[in-house]
């Protein structure tokens, strides 16, 4: 493409939209969701000061990044959408909301106001509030979702490197294991493992991790093979770099952009697989609340169309983030195949 | 063969035709401008560089534009009709019956998963409303006309089960089949190896002969051109420069551009120290960026302020010509004989003590199938066999021969990532035939450097330039302190040409050109003995090549460097290699001073290369020689001579039974052949300067 | 080809025995055992059992054993035709099995009735022409579709058409019997999440297809354009799609999980979830085999058709 | 006098309610409930099982919906003065479905099965049963003459010890009569008294009852009068899908439904029918554990509880206040004690005086055994805590593993079952050294009073007898009883006299649909 001239005075977000202050903005969005989230019991008290710094972090990336995607229009509404939810995650501590887990007024319809307290979307079975319980509820998914995909990703992209770029019998046994793996079906993957392990949100990890890696791995294994054969890959094997610098500094980098988009839809997948587990009693834990808990919850208790609501409210919280994950990545193939 | 009637209409006419496409940066327009008529039976030929237009104008005759692209001005009149205002109903009887194309990729341009004869047969049932059986009986007649062998097997083929040349030939035969008025060419040879190419040349002749069908050819390879056409248009920027009859433009050009484009082609005259390449300074603009006035003004010695840089220049009459037109303010003033671009001369160098010896290198691929649980059977590419040879220091030794004779694997086998299977590879004192690269010592692989084809792959794109040479400096110990490193940096990026701020850019920044520079600089940066060059700059336009090439004549004369420069162009390898190593699967088949193997006594193969490589001069008459066949698998060669399924003196019982002798003639000229050394010494020359040039 | 196959099929049986002797270990671990204690005696009476009466109560069950000595045993078995017997539904697992994937084959044969020609249709038509009005509304229909997660559709799907219009049975447990009624809202559900991915695939499959340079010849041949796109497009843009849609099957196995939970549907997926909470070791096994002897041989399948489709390969 | 008025509502001495007078015969009762196997009635471990043979394979006496026990198989019975020899008079004219009489030797082969440790069966454990076993190398059997046959319709038990609870123990579940004949599995050998016969039984899915109408050629005459229904169907659904099962319109009857799903049964339309149990929530303290051993801390937890506040947020409709011992309302020899009080200070002022002034950190475990209200009800007792200085942590685990720990933890909610007399929980779980005893609770006295009322037969002397005992183990503040919980199931409005049973055991002689 043509030579990208950097114009000459870079305003504040030309700066910040460079690699390293995005990964600063990144971590201090991301971290503190995950220390609070993860150890939230073991800070204790004043556990919602560490998301203070999460907040304008969060705020600055979604800048960055309909700056970033402004030429498609798909990605910046799936951008909207999920750092939608990232904001309420970051935030939930700060905003007006009722406690998530206490039981109030049982099965109180939307927009009504019961003991003197007004309602928006009602409240669940025990009567707990559904707004604050659905905006609560994306903490859990996202930061589990994420983290379990980011895990997954690691695995799956040093297996690949590995398989692809050494070859021989690595290859033979780690798409051996990767197969046999792919062979089960993802859920029976997912029942075996939580089953073994216990529900909770590392476990879930280690499940995501084993379901996704091989696939991912297979993925980076294609592209390693194709980039060995290119001849920057030859020119580093023939100036005798080792072989662990050229899968790390040599391909790495360069499957990053399949991979991303890859990941944005995986990150779909993971979310629905967890809301799913959740679902089925082998995920999250109650209390606290969780989209795939509500569901699961309520399923037992809104099969009138009247409480129906309890349903919807979670149900269609976990379509957008997922839809908002499915856009980006579409956005970001589209303009990958733009270039 | 003129005998253009007045009265006659053209069959087609291109009127101020202008072609955009609409893209994320706004409107490119790609043709400005486009004129041009053809006559009856006539040839037209269209040169210029890689996205100049040429397949624009091509798809905008077939009015086939693509999703972001349209036609803005002009008018395309075929047979006195614009197609402009044709519907589409019209258009689609038009196409494929009276224009038809072929295209450059032809293994792209077949449908994968239909017969040769549906695809065929689709044409005369479409247009001339054939019954089935009718058409396919056409389709075979027709495959005979393009001289393939065993037309019937061919039609119940699918495409990939034939090779590349017979796969042009039908895609050649399939646009002939409606007998079409005007056939567009599209780079047809381009993807095809030189003895393939000659045979398919020869037969798109013999087709304007039989058929009296107009064309146009296009190319980048004026020297095809010069070999098939009437009329040449010459293209710069989206922009016709010159257009006149072929001999005209090549022996009276009249523009700055056309004389830069022949001076940049290593023409048969050419000489690296006596007559060095002159390449044209600067870069093709990108579309949107090109400059008010003439678009070449930039780049021309003879660009004058305020008189090139205005409006939009129109095309001129070259006085005494009307047919020969050029796009130059200036091209009244200057003196076409006088300025006559000329490289400085430079003294020859001085070839030093033997640096490498290859003796009976033997390299083997084993390829198996099955894997893991149920065994497979083994298969035995043999990519290399007894390769012997020497080459000394400064010396340039070229290694030529057709896609899959096995010299990458050559240069792998010398790196070090592969291991040879046999024979003896000495570089200096160390032998290299079974130390793979990870154990060699850094100095070792410091010493031998390599400079690669593709200059889109030869970057790391995720890593900055200045980044992956100062990575090289530091492996090599060259340096290690930043400062120290940077400095060296900056000193190669001045070597190869290039501004030291590059240091800091992407490869995506860079053009293909510039990239091919920072790989040379890379691989000097570590002040090797052997450099080998893999085809450096068969992926480059031609002005660009004429640079990268000089430049990296330049720096091995400087370093004293011996370099092996891999090549399948004979042309490139005439002008700028001391000794040459013609191979053909697997095997060396002759060796030699660059003299000794451009005049007799030659191989049968070498001729057969030497007559099958296009020469843009007109001055020059050159045999032809036309192989039959195809070359054939590396894991199943013929018996005996490998050359002897195609070779013309081919002597059954002798050729196909044994392997050849090696035949010396005089010190290091080696020819692997049966043929009588006499008969080998009596052979013509391929090419010789034309005695008279009559018509 | 055959050997392809074969290479598969062992690679089959290998991968059953690999996960059906890890799954021997799993589920031999004391908690599972407990676990199996208290679902069939109860909690507060399991917590009552002396050490001894659990021993023999382990005994009674064969579970004191080594767990390669029960998977020697069971090994045995399975090659005599014997899936074993279910601790939970007090019944030999193979009928038992068999009536289930008899269940989830009904619903996966509706699904592909509806989803195929649906997806395909819908790729076809979008990918025909790239960047149209009507591409952009299949692929926006799409994403949207497969960005709704089964147990959310399951649940929307529900409110309108069964607690809101009253069209349709909540449930799909078929207690009187089968009952196409009881069907529709499953199959719906699954097809919704389903049909957008396979019709992203066959677009993105077909718009490759339409840029390729053989259809650009195909167009400058002059042929009538209903024939560059019924006999030169879609043959090989269905290439891609035709070995996705025999891979669904694999993903279905997985996919009725939840469809059948929240549906209460006896399926595949329902047994095998129950039975890996209950846990039910042996039903689990059997479970597996047959998911990895779908995965694999909708993977074969999926390769015969392919090459079957895909000339390049098949005398390759 | 006898334990429970043999007194029935007719002249038949049937343990059924009367007919209704507009009563139509016909019809099948669609049952919500899991279905499990049933391979052998005396090694139940589930009351659902028991529910699916209850028609077809009955008991010698009946616990109605009032928690009171009459004679259903037996006529009547006699106990001796001390309690150790019981003898039940069989109801004669009783038919098995193969035509056979209903005599003594059933009987006696259902005690001689139940108390061969070889079958498992957890009968051995009821009071009455265990009287009757010995000790033998290491091994129990029954000892010899315990059994007696005095006539085809008349059987002795001569017990070890004196036992109380003797027609009680004969409705717990695993005590289906079955034919002297019998042998397991169940579906093999089909065969019982009741007005019904399981036709169909496939765990996990459906068991299917159709009424008897004859036995070999001959009609069969049910001895119990008339029944209403044709068919009785249960369709397995799980406790959380059963409501939803009903509202869905699949079933008529569902076997329970949780609190959580009050609000969601009050908007079906059908009948929501809540029985009385002696089922609670026990939150004991182990007072052998830190720092419960000391009971001014035990005392002011409490203390600071309010009962009275607790029940209404966990339980809003049915259901009783519990009184920090174990004896229910329910219980016919219940009686009540004098009213507890909140004493916030005083519970401060004991906590100070333990050495906690500044109040204390607790740690309850909730193991949700029962259902998610064990969570609720802790919740609100930790609101409550916090007003005296004390702070309650909740442990949630899950059921499996609480009840590994249960017996052990200092502090844990525990779910105990209804059992029909007051004494029955208060032996089996708090005296001295019983392997139930999850309290570590010891007192001589309170083992004392206990036994004096184990003694009485008569139920109102025991009354007084057993509130000693009970306020004993209210003084010791051993634990919070919050709440007796009510159960909850659902018919619809077209099944009538559809019973509530403490124990959700199904009884649909006189069910009727309209
Ligand atoms: N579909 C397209 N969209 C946008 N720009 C295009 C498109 N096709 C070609 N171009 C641009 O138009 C210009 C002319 O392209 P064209 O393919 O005609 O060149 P060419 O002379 O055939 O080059 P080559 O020798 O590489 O085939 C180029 O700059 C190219 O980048
Ligand atoms: N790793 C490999 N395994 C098996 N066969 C190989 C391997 N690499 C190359 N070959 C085969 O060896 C032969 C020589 O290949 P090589 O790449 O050396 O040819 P080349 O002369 O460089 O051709 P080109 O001009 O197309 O680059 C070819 O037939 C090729 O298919
Ligand atoms: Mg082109
Ligand atoms: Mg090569
Ligand atoms: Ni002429």
């Amino acid at each position: 493409m043509a030579v990208t001239e950097i114009p000459s005075g870079p305003s504040v977000l030309d700066r910040l939209s460079k690699p390293k202050p995005v990964a600063v903005l990144v971590l201090l969005m991301w971290l503190p969701l995950m220390a609070y989230v993860m150890f939230g019991q073991a800070i204790g008290g004043e556990a919602r000061a560490v998301l203070l710094p999460a907040i304008p972090a969060t705020l600055i990336l979604y800048v960055l990044g309909i700056r970033a995607f402004r030429e498609s229009r798909v990605a910046v509404i799936g951008l909207t959408l999920v750092f939608f939810w990232l904001l309420m995650a970051v935030s939930a501590p700060y905003l007006p909301l009722m406690d998530p887990n206490k039981p109030i007024a049982p099965f109180t319809t939307p927009f009504t106001e019961r003991n003197d307290l007004f309602f928006w979307l009602g409240t669940d079975f025990k009567g707990r509030d559904m707004l604050s319980r659905m905006i609560w509820g994306c903490q859990r998914v996202l930061v589990w979702g994420v983290t379990a995909t980011m895990v997954a990703y690691v695995v799956g992209a040093m297996f690949g490197l590995i398989s692809g770029y050494l070859a021989g019998w690595w290859d033979e046994i780690i798409s051996f294991v990767a197969n046999v793996l792919l062979s089960f079906p993802v859920m029976v993957l997912f029942i075996v493992i939580l089953n073994y392990l216990g529900p909770s949100g590392f476990n879930i990890v280690v499940a995501v991790t084993f379901a996704s890696a091989p696939a991912i791995m297979r993925i980076v294994r294609g592209l390693a093979l194709d980039i060995k054969t290119r001849d920057y890959v030859y020119a580093a094997q023939t100036r005798g770099e080792h072989p662990l610098y050229i899968m790390i500094f040599e391909l790495l980098p360069n499957v990053r952009g399949p991979i991303i988009v890859d990941a944005c839809l995986r990150l779909g997948y993971t979310t629905v697989a967890i809301t799913t587990l959740t679902f089925l009693g082998l995920g999250l834990q109650p209390p606290d609340p969780d989209w795939g808990l509500m569901i699961r919850e309520s399923a037992k208790t809104a099969m009138l169309w009247k409480f129906s609501y309890m349903l919807l409210v979670p149900a269609l919280a976990v379509s957008s983030l997922i839809l908002g994950f499915n856009l980006m990545a579409d956005g970001l193939r589209e303009m990958s195949l733009r270039d | 063969m003129s005998d253009h009637a007045a009265d006659q209409v053209p069959v087609l006419e291109c009127r101020n035709l202008c072609i955009s496409y609409y893209t994320r940066a706004g409107e490119i327009p790609a043709v400005v401008d486009f004129n041009l008529k053809l006559m009856p039976g006539e040839a037209h030929g269209i040169v210029g560089e890689s996205g100049c237009g040429k397949s624009t104008v091509a798809l905008a005759i077939m009015q086939y534009m693509g999703k972001n692209g349209a036609i803005v001005g002009g008018e395309i009149l075929f047979e006195g009709r614009d197609m402009r205002q044709m519907s589409e109903e019209e258009l689609r009887r038009i196409r494929g019956s009276r224009i038809a194309m072929v295209y450059q990729e032809p293994m792209a341009s077949l449908n994968p998963s239909m017969t040769i004869g549906d695809q065929l047969a689709e044409v005369p049932i479409y247009h001339d409303g054939l019954s089935e059986r009718e058409a396919l009986a056409r389709a075979e007649e027709m495959l005979a006309k393009v001289r393939l062998p065993d037309p019937k097997r061919i039609l119940a083929s699918y495409p990939h089960q034939i090779s590349g040349g017979q796969q042009q030939r039908v895609v050649i035969a399939m646009a002939l089949l409606s007998n079409p008025r005007l056939l567009l060419l599209d780079e047809p040879t381009t993807a095809l190896d030189v003895t393939v190419e000659a045979g398919i040349v020869e037969l798109i002749n013999e087709i304007a002969e039989e058929f009296g069908t107009s064309m146009i050819y296009i190319s980048h390879n004026l020297g095809l051109i010069l070999e098939t056409c009437d009329r040449l248009t010459v293209m710069y920027s989206g922009e016709a420069v010159e257009v006149g009859d072929i001999h005209d433009v090549f022996d009276e050009m009249r523009h700055p551009y056309t004389r830069g484009l022949f001076g940049s082609i290593p023409l048969p005259g050419a000489d690296k120290n006596a007559h060095p390449l002159v390449a044209i300074p600067g870069q093709l603009p990108l579309p949107h960026e090109r400059p008010e006035g003439c678009n070449f003004g930039p780049r021309c010695t003879f660009f004058r302020d305020g008189l090139c840089n205005v409006g939009r220049l129109p095309m001129h009459p070259v006085p005494g010509d009307d047919d020969h037109k050029v796009r130059c303010e200036r091209f009244q003033e200057i003196d076409w004989d006088r300025d006559l671009p000329k490289g400085e001369a430079k003294p020859p160098v001085e070839a030093g003590d033997t640096v490498l010896s290859v003796e009976n290198m033997t390299k083997h691929y084993l390829i198996e199938d099955g894997g893991l649980f149920v065994g497979g059977s083994e298969r035995v590419v043999k990519a290399n066999e007894k390769l012997s040879f020497t080459a000394r220091e400064a010396e340039t030794v070229a290694i030529v021969g057709e896609s899959g004779c096995g010299k990458s694997t050559f240069a792998k086998v010398l790196m070090g990532l592969e291991d040879a299977t046999d024979g003896k590879v000495m570089l200096g004192t160390v032998e290299l035939g079974d130390l793979p690269v990870e154990r060699r010592n850094a100095e070792t692989i410091s010493k031998l450097q390599m400079v690669f084809q593709n200059p889109f792959d030869t970057l790391n794109p995720s890593h900055s330039v200045g980044s992956q040479i100062a990575r090289v400096i530091r492996k090599f110990g060259a340096a290690s302190k930043d400062e120290e490193v940077e400095e060296i940096v900056f000193r190669l990026l001045d070597t190869v040409k290039l501004p030291r701020d590059f240091a800091k850019r992407k490869p995506r920044q860079l053009s293909g050109g510039q990239k091919q520079r920072v790989g040379i600089a890379r691989a000097f940066a570590g002040n090797p003995k052997v450099v080998i060059a893999d085809e450096p700059v068969s992926a480059l336009d031609v002005s660009v090549q004429a640079a990268v090439t000089e430049l990296l004549m330049d720096i091995q004369r400087e370093n004293r460097t011996t370099m092996l420069f891999i090549s399948h162009d004979l042309s490139v390898v005439r002008y700028l290699a001391d000794r040459v190593v013609v191979m053909y699967l697997g095997r060396i088949m002759e060796q030699g001073t660059t003299e000794e193997i451009f005049a007799p006594p030659y191989h049968p193969y070498t001729e057969a290369l030497l007559a099958a490589v296009p020469i843009a001069d007109t001055r020059i008459e050159k045999r032809h020689i036309v192989l039959k066949g195809e070359i054939p698998s590396p894991t199943n060669p013929p018996r005996g001579c490998p050359f002897s399924t195609r070779c013309p003196y081919m002597m059954p019982g002798t050729c196909d039974a044994e392997l050849p002798p090696l035949r010396s003639f005089g010190e290091g000229h080696r020819i692997l052949c049966h043929l009588d050394p006499a008969e080998l010494a009596a052979m013509e020359p391929v090419i010789k300067p034309k005695v008279e040039a009559a018509e | 080809m055959l050997k392809l196959i074969l290479r598969r099929l062992v690679q089959m049986v290998l991968i059953m025995a690999v996960s059906s002797l890890l799954l021997f270990a799993i589920f031999d671990t004391p908690e599972f055992k407990k676990r199996l204690a208290v679902q069939e005696l109860g909690g507060f009476a399991v917590s009552a059992l002396t050490e001894e009466s659990y021993k023999s109560w382990l005994a009674a069950r064969g579970l004191d054993v080594p767990f390669y000595q029960r998977y020697a045993n069971w090994v045995g078995n399975i090659l005599s035709g014997d899936l074993g017997f279910s601790y939970e539904k007090n019944r030999p697992v193979a009928p038992l099995l068999a009536d289930r994937l008899a269940n989830t084959g009904i619903l996966a044969f509706f699904v592909f009735a509806l989803m195929i020609p649906l997806s395909l249709i819908l790729g076809i038509l979008a990918g025909m022409k790239e960047g149209s009005l009507q591409d952009r509304t299949i692929s926006f229909v799409s994403v949207f579709t497969t960005s709704i997660p089964e147990i959310a559709s399951a649940i929307l799907l529900t409110i309108i058409f069964a607690l809101g219009l009253g069209w349709l049975p909540v449930k799909s447990a078929m207690i009187g019997g089968f009952n196409f009624r009881e069907l529709i809202l499953p199959v719906l559900t699954l097809v919704i999440y389903d049909f957008g991915y396979v019709a992203r695939m066959t677009r993105a499959s077909m718009a490759e297809v339409m840029t390729s340079q053989y259809i650009r010849t195909a167009i400058l041949k002059g042929l009538p354009y209903r024939r560059v796109v019924m006999r030169h497009a879609l043959r090989n843009a269905l290439i891609a799609p035709f070995t996705l849609i025999v891979l669904q099957l694999n993903w279905l196995l997985s996919g009725v999980v939840v469809v059948e939970v929240f549906f209460e549907y006896d399926g595949f997926g329902k047994l095998l979830l129950e039975a890996a909470l209950f846990p039910d070791v042996e039903v689990v096994q059997a479970c597996t085999l047959v998911a990895v002897a779908v995965a694999v041989l909708s993977q074969i399948i999926s390769d015969i058709g392919y090459t079957f489709l895909n000339p390049r390969i098949r005398f390759a | 006098g006898l334990p429970s008025p043999a007194v029935a509502q007719d002249a038949a001495n049937l343990p059924f309610p009367a007919d209704d007078a507009n009563a139509k015969a016909g019809g099948i009762l669609k049952v919500a409930m899991q279905v499990q196997k049933i391979d052998d009635p005396a090694t139940f471990s589930w009351t659902q099982a028991s529910n699916q043979t209850r028609h077809m394979l009955e008991y010698l006496a009946m616990t109605g919906p009032d928690n009171v026990t009459r004679p259903m198989l037996a006529e009547r019975w006699e106990a001796s003065e001390d309690l150790k020899t019981w003898t039940f008079y069989l109801r004669k004219g009783v038919k098995w479905h193969n035509g056979d009489d209903f005599t003594a030797e059933d009987v006696k082969f259902n005690f001689e099965r139940w108390t061969n440790p070889d079958l498992g069966s957890s009968n051995i454990g009821l009071s009455s049963v265990s009287a009757m076993v010995e000790d033998k190398d290491g091994k129990k059997s029954l000892i010899d003459g315990a059994i007696e046959i005095v006539d085809d319709h008349t059987i002795r038990f001569n017990l070890t010890k004196p036992v109380l609870s003797f027609p009680e123990d004969m409705y717990n579940y695993p005590t289906a009569i079955v034919h002297r004949g019998f042998k397991p599995p169940l579906d093999s050998s089909m065969n019982g008294t009741g007005a019904y016969t399981i036709t169909e039984n496939v765990v996990g899915d459906r068991c299917i009852l159709k009424k008897v109408t004859e036995v070999g050629g001959q009609p069969f005459e049910y001895w119990g009068g008339t029944v209403f229904l044709d068919e009785i169907h249960y369709y397995n659904f799980d406790a959380d899908n059963q409501l939803t099962a009903f509202a869905g319109q699949s079933v008529d009857a569902i076997y329970d439904f949780g609190v959580e799903q009050m609000e969601l049964a009050k908007a079906i339309d059908g009948n929501i029918i809540a029985a009385r149990t002696a089922q609670c929530l026990c939150c004991r303290m182990r007072v052998d554990a830190e720092p419960f051993t000391d009971e001014r801390v035990r005392k002011a937890v409490t203390m600071a509880i309010d009962n009275a506040a607790i029940k209404p947020l966990v339980y809003p409709e049915g259901g009783d206040v519990g009184e920090n011992h174990h004896v229910a309302p329910v219980h016919p020899d219940y009686q009540a004690l004098a009213p507890l009080t909140r004493d916030v200070e005083g519970a401060k002022a004991l906590l100070a005086e333990a050495g906690h002034p500044d109040g204390i950190t607790l740690t309850i475990d909730v193991g949700n055994t029962d259902g998610p209200w064990h969570q609720t009800a802790a919740e609100a007792m930790r609101d409550q805590l916090k007003d005296a200085g004390i702070t309650l942590n909740i442990n949630v685990i899950p059921a499996s593993k609480y009840w590994e720990i249960w017996t052990q933890t200092p502090f844990g909610a525990t779910a105990w079952t209804h059992r029909p007399l007051g004494t029955m929980v208060m032996s089996l779980g708090y005296r001295t050294g019983v392997p139930w005893n999850e309290s570590g609770f010891a007192s001589p006295e309170f083992d004392a009073a206990l036994d004096e009322a184990e003694a009485t037969l008569d139920v109102e002397a025991r009354k007084g007898l057993l509130a000693k005992a009970a306020q004993i183990l209210q003084d010791a503040s051993v634990m919070v009883m919050p709440i007796w919980r009510p159960v909850y199931c659902m018919a619809s409005k077209s099944v009538n006299g559809y019973p509530a049973h403490p124990t959700q055991y199904h009884q649909f002689n006189k069910v009727w649909m309209s």
